[in-house]
């Protein structure tokens, strides 16, 4: 029958950054290493690793070099290399799903940006106890609980201003049916979410 | 035209000026919208990254509420003001319409909240784009009372409204224009913003403030290079990066930019003659008085074509296929 | 119906065959099969002996029909015919069975594979006997050759035949024949001035005695087939009387409107609005724009009539529609090169400073707008540094997938231009992979790293002129991964040259509809097999050659341009050719008239004639695809060598083991 | 060879890209499911829909028809054709309780030996899951009033294109 051995053997560190990707095939397998992702990727310079790089890696199965990479934290998501990518590598989601498996694994710890998921943290936290979140609410907890010091800073300095001109809450407003959220989201965690 | 609304978190209270002028010119443009009922917040680029199925099931809280409160006349269409919002809503959609999956399980965890939702039902789009294309330059051109002379505006799209590449976008992912002429249209000189659609920075003000404050501050120095006035938004997480963190790039840089961060439905309510508390102005941290100031009965003289030199070369043409 | 004597002989193909299929089994079991003379396998058919074989039973036991079971007709099908032929039985009489490809190498299954050996063989005797003796159809071949653009690819080919004494149209579209290699410099990797080596061939071309040479002409209709084609051609009109011109060149200088040349010039230089693409142009002639010309837009100036001295322009010229015959056609419409604006961040169009690499040939061109010196937009400064980004519009699902083969080439033929008018200059490439097989061509590389080329191994990411640094500031900033070393860098230039891919023409698709011939998914026409035969065409009689079938750079135009040549001269010597028999033909007496086959056929090889009210193939211009008689409501048309009785009955045959009760069918 | 049920496919090929990419299949080793039994015609535009209610009244399971890609026929527009007739013949043939999946149109040109041998592991599979077409009673006895086999005597299907 014609068909690829490929589904006899183990599934490697690639199937499974592939099948944690959402959507249709995230084509990773198609990278020709051109580096058009790095040169988009306006942190570009910040990483440790440029996405291609990543990629590479991901291919050679060294998980736990690229899981703790700060690549995929300093990812702003801004889509360049996704429109660019001459391949149409869905890379962006990738990045999203490199998180993911870091924080499953534990390894962003090791990362330079190891405290990069706690903000995520903090602000999923708002969303889950309230239904809303705000940028400003969440990143006061934020650094009060990571960086103290940036917390005063913004306290005095900017988000001092933010709240002179009405722009900064200390809460959000909740919504009306948290309950059914809550519900929805227990569900989603339990139906193994976290892939 | 009648649409359902979904402010997002941004437009309650910091970006409370984008949601005050978008109220006020939805009438003069003839559009009517209903506020999505008890929405919930679309995750930001923060919940996907800790968790894909709570993160999909958060999003499409939204969307199945969308199509359960189909406010009728509004085509279960569904305007989202702020880009990240924008985007994490339709991407859920077009990737629950992709991965049959993927569907099945947000879903299953839908009905814990009785609620379920068929992709594609929703159809979601920006404020921007119902602007341009359903209200349409013309109509908006009627409506100018007090055009924008001689300020010189520098659009700007960010990244979330335009991208990524696997969905149909309503304007060029690289270099979009709509805004432009949107901007054109109130009477603003436009000044082509080569990084229009670069990254303002996102989260990374949270997550390493250096990396942030140098994408901000490449922004900025483009802005001023072109000798732009202001900075006009269409994203809650630009204005807030490019007004609130102006001042710590002054200090990190010794710079001093002086540039205010403006919503484009401020800039259209102007035009049309909305008295400025109404739309909010005053909330932004760098005070726009100065460059409003400038504003001029007369258009400024067009700097007239200086003919290139007879040895120039000749430019390439931008016809209709470029 | 009288028996038929059949001989059914199975190959084992050495193992090939008979490791899989029980081939003494089959070859048993096809011994009690009906109209069944004889049944024989043997080790190999196709040899000598194998033929024998056939020969020899053909004339002892007398058999009226032959059935090999082996391999794809495709593969022996003509070797098994041939055999048949020496020993006197009719070459159609004969069928094969495809026992290898389509069976003993497609499944390990041997019970299987043996059973399906039986249909088949059963399919080849059950249809054999339905065949009917046909005689291979004589195609006389007119020795005219139409050859479509004038590039290098054309003119080669029309030399090729034209020297070998036969008569060639030559047909291009532009005013002058020389294609994009009169556009070029120099050529790599040997960097020969292009116009010093194309010149002469394009005088040669336009002098020939054997060559009509339709320059400013297009191609309106195609009818015919193989051996004899009606072309229609429409020379538009130069406003200019052909016999009387000199050339002389005083009209172009009299005219007072001056517009950007974006065709010959690339857009980068002016041309007047009479005018002759370069000085070197074949035929001399010029051709007057009028979409531009005062005088057709407003009725006044005639500067150009005014000043000739033969009196050769003429305002009121029409356009002339010219018939002829030719037996083959060679294409070769060359390419179209990507337009670069399609790529927004890399801002041409937009950034002055910019230039595709026609742009840059153009410049480098001693004839060109520049002098051939290297300008910036302003046409004064020499830039300082110049960035050279490979793979624009190609090797990009976004744009075209393929690799344009020639790009890498020619961007290191650019560097080392710069290197040599501008020494000092720095010169980056920047690549995604370096591709220069060739001859001479991987040296051609090295010498560029000798002359201290900078290459940066990464596509190239944006082109801006938003400056971040004080070393950027007023320059153009390519932005790339260097992936060798990992890092993202932005490298601030002068000049940024954008090496855009080969593009099929735009209207490739309709030109294919036009002469009724294959055309890939990119626009390229189809070579009949991509590897034995890329040259020929699915359509008898028509040839490619040059980048209208694929990428190509110089060398490999020429070379397929000559191989075409070859392949029409060889016909023409010919002079005739044996056409397979397999055509259609309908039955007058039970035509109904009703006209379905005539929109059904491709080739509008069926008339109607209204007087009787029938329809009537056209033998000659019937390919014989069968689709008419597939569609004739009342099954009078047949297609020879495929009849609805050769076909049904293969069916029963190849359905021997599962048959149900054998009942009347309709329409049979 | 297991006990389980072994359809019998009937495939016409276009002589030009879909038999010659059975010969590469072929060529390159390619391993697929011998249940397809081959008959080659120039142009899949040559396949009468009577043929293939023919296969499947002489006891075939199912019928595949194979021919150039759209635009790449040789015979210019054959497979546009063969396309147009096989959608109502389709049609048709479901009126006479005959599934979908029974009666296949695939693409494939000379070079794609392989999309060849997965449409017939396909189809060879959907058939298998269908089992035996059993012409006589699916569709002479189990006809549903309109599914007389008399429309096909002179192929409609033809007559409408």
């Amino acid at each position: 029958m014609a068909t690829t051995i490929a589904s006899a053997r183990a599934p490697t560190f690639f199937d499974e950054v592939v099948a944690a990707t959402p959507g249709t095939d995230p084509h990773l397998e198609l990278c020709l290493q051109c580096g058009t992702c790095g040169g988009s990727c306006p942190s570009g310079p910040d990483m440790e690793h440029t996405p291609r790089a990543l990629f590479a890696m991901i291919d050679a199965g060294m998980k736990d070099q690229v899981l703790s990479s700060n690549t995929p934290w300093y990812c702003v998501a801004c889509y360049y290399c996704m429109v660019r990518c001459p391949q149409e590598i869905h890379i962006t989601d990738i990045m999203y799903t490199l998180k993911r498996m870091a924080i499953k694994e534990g390894l962003y710890r090791e990362s330079s940006a190891s405290d990069a998921s706690g903000f995520s943290e903090t602000f999923i936290d708002y969303v889950e106890n309230y239904g809303r979140s705000f940028e400003l609410g969440v990143a006061t907890r934020y650094h009060l609980r990571h960086h103290p010091l940036n917390a005063v800073k913004m306290a005095t300095g900017m988000g001092f201003n933010m709240f002179l001109k009405g722009r900064m809450d200390l809460t959000p407003t909740r919504i009306k049916n948290l309950d059914q959220l809550k519900a929805i989201l227990s569900k989603a965690k339990e139906l193994g979410g976290s892939s | 035209m009648k649409y359902g609304y979904y402010p997002g978190c941004s437009l309650e209270r910091n970006a409370i000026a984008y949601h005050q002028s978008a109220m006020a010119v939805a009438g003069p443009m003839g559009i009517e919208f209903d506020e999505l009922d008890d929405w919930n917040c679309c995750g930001a680029t923060e919940y996907i990254s800790i968790d894909l199925l709570p993160a999909y099931a958060l999003i499409s809280r939204n969307l199945a509420l969308a199509a359960q409160q189909e406010l009728e006349g509004n085509g279960n269409q569904l305007v989202a003001p702020c880009s990240a919002c924008f985007l994490n809503l339709k991407k859920a959609d077009h990737y629950m319409a992709e991965s049959p999956e993927l569907s099945e399980n947000v879903n299953s965890a839908l009905a814990a909240g009785n609620l379920h939702y068929e992709p594609g039902t929703v159809s979601v789009r920006h404020l921007l784009d119902i602007v341009v294309d359903d209200v349409g330059f013309n109509a908006i051109a009627e409506k100018v009372t007090n055009p924008l002379y001689n300020l010189r505006i520098a659009p700007y799209y960010g990244c979330m409204i335009v991208r990524p590449g696997n969905m149909k976008s309503f304007d060029d992912q690289e270099y979009p224009t709509s805004l432009d002429e949107l901007m054109s249209t109130l009477g603003a000189e436009v000044v082509d913003f080569p990084l229009k659609a670069h990254c303002c920075g996102g989260h990374m003000t949270q997550i390493s403030e250096s990396v942030a404050l140098e994408l901000i501050r490449r922004l900025l120095k483009n802005a001023s290079d072109y000798d732009a006035d202001m900075i006009v938004t269409v994203c809650p997480m630009c204005q807030l990066n490019l007004d609130a963190y102006q001042d710590a790039v002054n200090k990190k840089f010794g710079t001093n930019y002086n540039i205010p961060i403006l919503y484009f439905t401020q800039m259209i309510g102007l035009a049309f003659g909305i008295s400025p508390d109404d739309l909010g102005f005053g909330k932004e941290i760098v005070d726009a008085g100065p460059a409003l100031a400038k504003i001029g009965a007369e258009p400024s003289p067009k700097a007239k074509e200086k003919r290139p030199s007879k040895e120039a070369l000749p430019m390439p043409s931008m016809g209709e296929d470029g | 119906m009288n028996k038929e004597k059949v001989g059914v002989y199975v190959c084992h193909c050495g193992t090939n065959i008979a490791g899989v299929v029980d081939v003494e089994d089959v070859a048993t079991w096809a011994g009690e099969q009906d109209n069944v003379e004889i049944a024989r396998d043997y080790k190999f058919m196709c040899s000598s002996l194998g033929q024998d074989l056939i020969e020899d039973d053909i004339k002892e036991k007398g058999l009226t029909r032959v059935v090999v079971a082996a391999c794809s007709p495709h593969m022996h099908e003509k070797t098994f015919r041939g055999a048949c032929e020496r020993a006197g039985l009719n070459p159609f009489l004969f069928e094969m069975a495809n026992i290898r490809e389509h069976n003993s190498w497609a499944t390990n299954d041997k019970v299987a594979a043996t059973q399906k050996a039986k249909a088949l063989v059963n399919a080849a005797v059950e249809r054999v006997v339905f065949q009917v003796p046909l005689e291979k159809l004589p195609i006389e071949i007119n020795p005219n050759t139409l050859i479509v653009g004038g590039g290098i690819s054309g003119i080669t080919a029309a030399l090729e035949l034209a020297d070998a004494g036969n008569h060639v149209y030559l047909v291009e579209r532009e005013p002058s024949i020389g294609g994009h290699m009169a556009q070029l410099d120099k050529t790599f990797p040997t960097l020969d001035c292009s116009a010093c080596i194309l010149t002469p061939k394009m005088v040669d071309a336009g002098q020939h005695p054997n060559i009509t040479l339709l320059s400013y002409s297009e191609i309106e209709e195609v009818d015919g087939y193989l051996g004899n084609f009606t072309i229609t051609v429409r020379k538009k009109a130069r406003c200019v009387i052909e016999e009387d011109c000199t050339g002389c060149g005083i009209c172009e200088e009299k005219c007072p409107i001056k517009v950007v040349d974006d065709v010959f010039e690339a857009g980068l230089g002016y041309r007047k609005v009479i005018y002759r693409p370069f000085p070197q142009a074949v035929p001399k002639y010029p051709v007057i724009d009028k979409e531009n010309c005062t005088y057709f837009l407003r009725g006044k100036c005639k500067a150009c009539q005014i000043f000739c001295p033969t009196e050769a322009i003429d305002f009121e010229q029409e356009d002339e529609i010219l018939k002829f015959q030719v037996g083959n056609i060679i294409l070769t419409t060359g390419f179209d090169l990507f337009d670069a604006r399609r790529i927004p961040q890399y801002g041409y169009g937009r950034l002055a400073n910019v230039f595709t690499s026609l742009e840059f040939e153009r410049m480098v061109n001693a004839a060109g707008p520049t002098g051939g010196n290297i300008f910036m937009r302003d046409g004064v400064t020499e830039p300082q540094s110049v960035a050279i980004i490979h793979c624009v519009g190609s090797r990009d699902k976004n744009y075209n997938e393929y690799c344009s083969k020639v790009c890498c080439m020619y961007s290191l033929k650019f560097a080392h231009l710069v290197h040599e008018r501008l020494p000092g200059a720095d010169v980056y490439n920047f690549y995604i992979d370096m591709r220069t097989p060739g001859k001479g061509y991987e040296e051609f590389y090295h010498r560029l790293l000798e002359e201290g080329t900078h290459f940066i191994r990464g596509r190239a990411a944006e082109v801006t002129d938003a400056a971040r640094l004080p070393g950027e500031e007023g320059k153009l900033i390519v932005q790339a991964e260097d992936t060798l070393i990992g890092k993202q860098r932005r490298i601030p230039v002068d000049m940024v040259l954008l090496s855009a891919g080969i593009e099929a023409r735009g209207d490739s698709k309709e030109i294919s509809q036009l002469f009724r011939m294959g055309c890939d998914f990119d626009g390229f026409f189809t070579e009949r097999h991509p590897k034995l035969d890329p040259v020929a065409t699915m359509t008898e009689g028509i040839y490619i050659a040059g980048a209208c079938q694929g990428p190509k750079d110089i060398p490999d135009s020429v070379a397929q341009a000559a191989a075409a040549a070859a392949r029409v001269a060889g016909l023409i010597t010919q002079g005739t050719v044996m056409m397979e028999p397999v055509r259609a033909s309908i039955n007058e007496e039970a035509c109904s008239g009703c006209r379905i086959c005539n929109t059904m056929c491709p080739y509008n090889a069926i008339v109607f004639h209204e007087d009787r009210n029938v329809s009537e193939v056209i033998t000659a211009l019937c390919q014989g695809c069968g689709t008419c008689v597939a569609a004739c409501p009342s099954g009078i048309i047949t297609g020879a060598h495929f009849t609805n009785d050769q076909i049904v009955s293969e069916i029963e045959g190849i359905l021997w083991d599962v048959r149900s009760e054998p009942e009347l069918v309709p329409g049979d | 060879m297991n006990e389980q049920f072994e359809p019998v496919i009937v495939g016409f090929l276009c002589n030009w890209c879909s038999y010659r990419a059975a010969d590469l299949a072929g060529t390159a080793r390619i391993k697929y499911a011998p249940n397809m039994r081959t008959i080659r015609v120039m142009c899949s535009g040559r396949v009468d829909p009577q043929f293939v209610i023919k296969a499947l009244r002489e006891g075939a399971d199912g019928v595949m028809i194979a021919g150039c890609h759209p635009g790449e026929c040789h015979y210019v527009e054959g497979n546009i054709k063969t396309l147009r007739r096989f959608l109502l013949l389709k049609k048709m043939l479901k009126q006479l309780g005959v599934e979908d999946e029974r009666i296949q149109l695939v693409w494939a040109s000379a070079s794609e030996g392989t999309i060849l041998a997965d449409a017939v592991d396909r189809m060879t599979e959907q058939v298998r899951e269908l089992g035996p077409l059993n012409w006589q009673n699916t569709v002479l006895g189990g006809g549903n009033g309109q599914g007389q086999p008399a429309p096909i005597e002179n192929s409609p299907v033809a007559e409408e294109v």
